[in-house]
This record gives structure tokens, C-alpha cells and sequence, in this order.
């Protein structure tokens, strides 16, 4: 089984554990990402998080189901808030249940890997003098088609 | 500017969603457009630029979704379809 | 930080993320050992526990310091139930925060790891036909001194 | 069984804690032991292997624990020593 969402109300870790255990489980583990005071050094201040909420539950269930077919987990959690999120504030939540630990290990950290590397969703910093969405200054790595294309406007 | 096109049977108008820096830059989160029957998501994207030309620098790092689901520059886009570019994801 | 404990009192990982997270910690990976209904497909109908209660908190300390100096674990909490427990019951919960997910996820494994190999609790799998403590089918590995001796007797 | 050794200047007395299958076959979880002065963790062992001989098969298995801290099994016991045999854990 997989759970996931999109949502603006707070998130724990705790409240999907109870949802991804069975009986044949012996392992839980969980991951939570919490909001940092700091950026390799630059106090922040708030995050704001943006979701393509269809697509991003889409990727999330695809992800999850990943997690259980190829490192073993029984099932998954993952939910992803949205919206202001202060210092402290939890902004995803995911947990697996699996047999072993190994596996719940294994598969939990996949999918927030997995999370991060594709489920459309954006971090807005806020500094004290201003703010900057995140992965803007990734390095190009995406469509040498657009790049043509633009060159053409 | 480009030239408006009318809806007619030879084009499809699309829902077009803008999220993150895209969303700033283009100053709305949601929009339609109408395109000449053919068109895919490179063709949308032109538009979008010649009417931002800051979105530019992003252009290599956009992904395309179509209907949320990722997809490539080049499908053919369908009357009705949502088409998304996403720009450098950050979530979890 | 180190919290550790041994307790006879139902224990949970949510319990222990607060405790753990500090302003510049981004993740926080917990782990929960959960009761199974089975051992290599034989079914238990529940477990007993057992510890060395004052020198397990020792060595859960000892371990969690390492967690913190060797992996870049900001705080670390370790709690282990003991006596009865039912299926689905939690036997024991870490949580480990740091700046990010990758010392979270390492810290939290090698903690559970270590927990394993040298704290002091021991666990009795009851089955519908009596119990078995586990470890007493371990493989020698120990003392060959103590071997020594005990052929003297 | 082993002679009774009264205590003396010559003496010490530990106490010994036993768990799980340990405790089992002695039938309790703790005891006093009174030993020769300069005796270590194995010659405690040894005692308690001549009243429960099936302790034996375990003896290569056994942990030593002085005063809640791992030991080896030549090291020396003081008078008060707190002194466990630790068989396999199983925790977690």
C-alpha cells in the first residue's frame, strides 16, 4: 500500500506510522524534513513550498510503489506540506514499514531521494532581505532543445 | 508579440499551469492557449519566452508535463491537454 | 545530546523527534523495532524482553555519542521497552537528528546496528508451543577461555 | 560442588546478576559469591557451571560485565564488584 498527499496542514512522521504497518513487519522507519534556520550558512528566515499537487501525489505514489518493488518495503507513506513553514516545521513526512530493517532503511531513504530528485515541488527561501526559490541556480542539466529554441526569440 | 490565433478546427487551445520562478516571472499561475494543431511543448514554451524573455536562462533546465505526467518537448500536445514546464524541483 | 532509556512503559518514535531536533538540524531519521508475527516463518504469538536495565542505558549512551561524533548525528534518543509485548508493539525507537539526511539516515542505522550487537537486552520469542530465548543458537564467537574452563568442570 | 569458602581478609564477595537463559538454568537473577581474593570473572564462571552444568554449552558465548561495563574474563574482581555474564543479546 501506498499513501501520499499534498497538503497545507501540519505533518508528522508519527501519524503515518501507524498507517504502513502489518503484522509481518518488523521495522519502521521514518524521515522527516524539517526546516533548517540556515542554508550553507545564510539564516533563514521562512520557507515557502509550491506543489503541482496532482502530479506531484502522481510521482509520489509512483515512487513509493518503486520503494516497495525493488528494496522491499511492505508499504509507504509520504506526505508533502505546502504553503509558510517556519523554523521547526516539518514540510515532508514518509514512512516504511518492511519486515527487516534493512529493507525499511533501504527504501526510506530511496524515496526521499526520489522525492527530491523529481516530484514537482519548489522551496522559496525568505531571508531577512529577501527571498530565492531554490534550484534556480541549478546547473543546466535539462532540454538542449529549449535552449535552441529560445535562442530563436 | 506573436499573432493571436483564433480557435478553429486546425488549432487546440491548452491549459497551461506556471508554478515557482515561472509563476513570478510570468505574473499568473494559470492560463489557456491556443496553438496550431501539430504543436508540442517546445512551441508553448516560445510563447511563454517571447512574452518573458527572462525565462530564457531557465530554458535547459525545464522539465515538460503533460496532463502531470512528465513528457518530452517534441509530443504532439492535444486539444484540452494541461501542459506544465517545471523548473528545478526542491521539495522534501 | 544523548537521551537513552529502559523502560517497562509503551514507547514510540514520535515521542523522541521533538527531543532531538535542533534549529539547524534539516532531518530526522527514527527507527521503531516492532513485534512480528513470525521468526523465519514460525509463528510467535509475543515476545518477552529482558535487559541489564543500568548498564544497556550505559551502553546506549556510549553508542549514541558515536553516532553523533562518527556520523554527524546532532542528538540522539534511544529507548528500549522491556517485558511483554504483543505483535505490533514497539520494543524499541531511536531518533536522530542532524543538518542533513544522509548523517540522519547513516547515524540512526548504525545506531540500531550497534544496539544489536552489544547492549546488554535480551528477547524470548513465545510460540503456541512454549518459548525460546533468542541468541542461544548464536554461533560461538565469544570467550574460548570460558571453553577452557568449562571443560574443567 | 565446590567447597564453601568462608569469608576472610583473604576474600572478596561480588554480586552476580544472571539473565535470560543464565537466569534460567541458576533459577535466579542475582546472588553473592564469595571467591578467593585476586579472583577474576572466570573463576566465578566456573563455580556456576559445577551447580548448572548446562551452562556449559553457553560458556564460549558469555560476554563478562564488571560493575556495568564490558570486561575480560582474566581481570581481577574487587570486594563489591558488581560481576554478569552477558549471554548472547538479542535486542532491538
Amino acid at each position: 500500500m501506498v499513501h501520499v498527499k499534498i497538503t497545507e496542514e501540519v505533518i508528522t512522521a508519527a501519524a503515518l506510522a501507524s498507517r504502513v504497518r502489518s503484522d509481518a513487519d518488523g521495522a519502521i522507519v521514518s524521515f522527516e524534513g524539517v526546516v533548517r534556520d540556515n542554508n550553507a550558512g545564510k539564516g533563514v528566515s521562512y520557507l515557502e513550498y509550491e506543489a503541482y499537487a496532482e502530479m506531484a501525489e502522481r510521482e509520489m505514489a509512483i515512487i513509493g510503489s518503486e520503494a516497495m518493488r525493488e528494496y522491499g518495503a511492505t508499504n509507504v507513506a509520504i506526505v508533502h506540506r505546502v504553503g509558510r513553514m517556519e523554523i521547526g516545521e516539518v514540510s515532508i513526512a514518509i514512512a516504511v514499514a518492511a519486515p527487516h530493517r534493512r529493507e525499511a532503511f533501504a527504501a526510506c531513504a530511496y524515496t526521499i531521494d526520489a522525492v527530491k530528485e523529481r516530484v514537482p515541488v519548489w522551496k522559496k527561501e525568505q531571508y531577512a532581505d529577501g527571498g530565492q526559490w531554490l534550484g534556480s541556480q541549478a546547473e543546466d542539466k535539462g532540454n538542449p532543445a529549449l535552449a535552441v529554441l529560445s535562442a530563436e526569440c | 508579440m506573436p499573432t493571436k490565433i483564433e480557435p478553429t478546427t486546425d488549432t487546440i487551445t491548452i491549459r497551461l499551469l506556471h508554478f515557482a520562478m515561472n509563476r513570478e516571472m510570468l505574473g499568473c499561475a494559470e492560463e489557456r492557449m491556443t496553438l496550431p494543431a501539430g504543436s508540442a511543448a517546445a512551441d508553448a514554451w516560445a510563447q511563454l519566452v517571447a512574452r518573458a524573455p527572462k525565462l530564457a536562462k531557465g530554458s535547459r533546465s525545464q522539465m515538460v508535463a503533460i496532463n502531470s505526467r512528465y513528457a518530452t518537448l517534441d509530443q504532439p500536445l492535444q486539444d484540452g491537454d494541461e501542459l506544465a514546464f517545471i523548473p528545478p524541483v526542491s521539495g522534501g
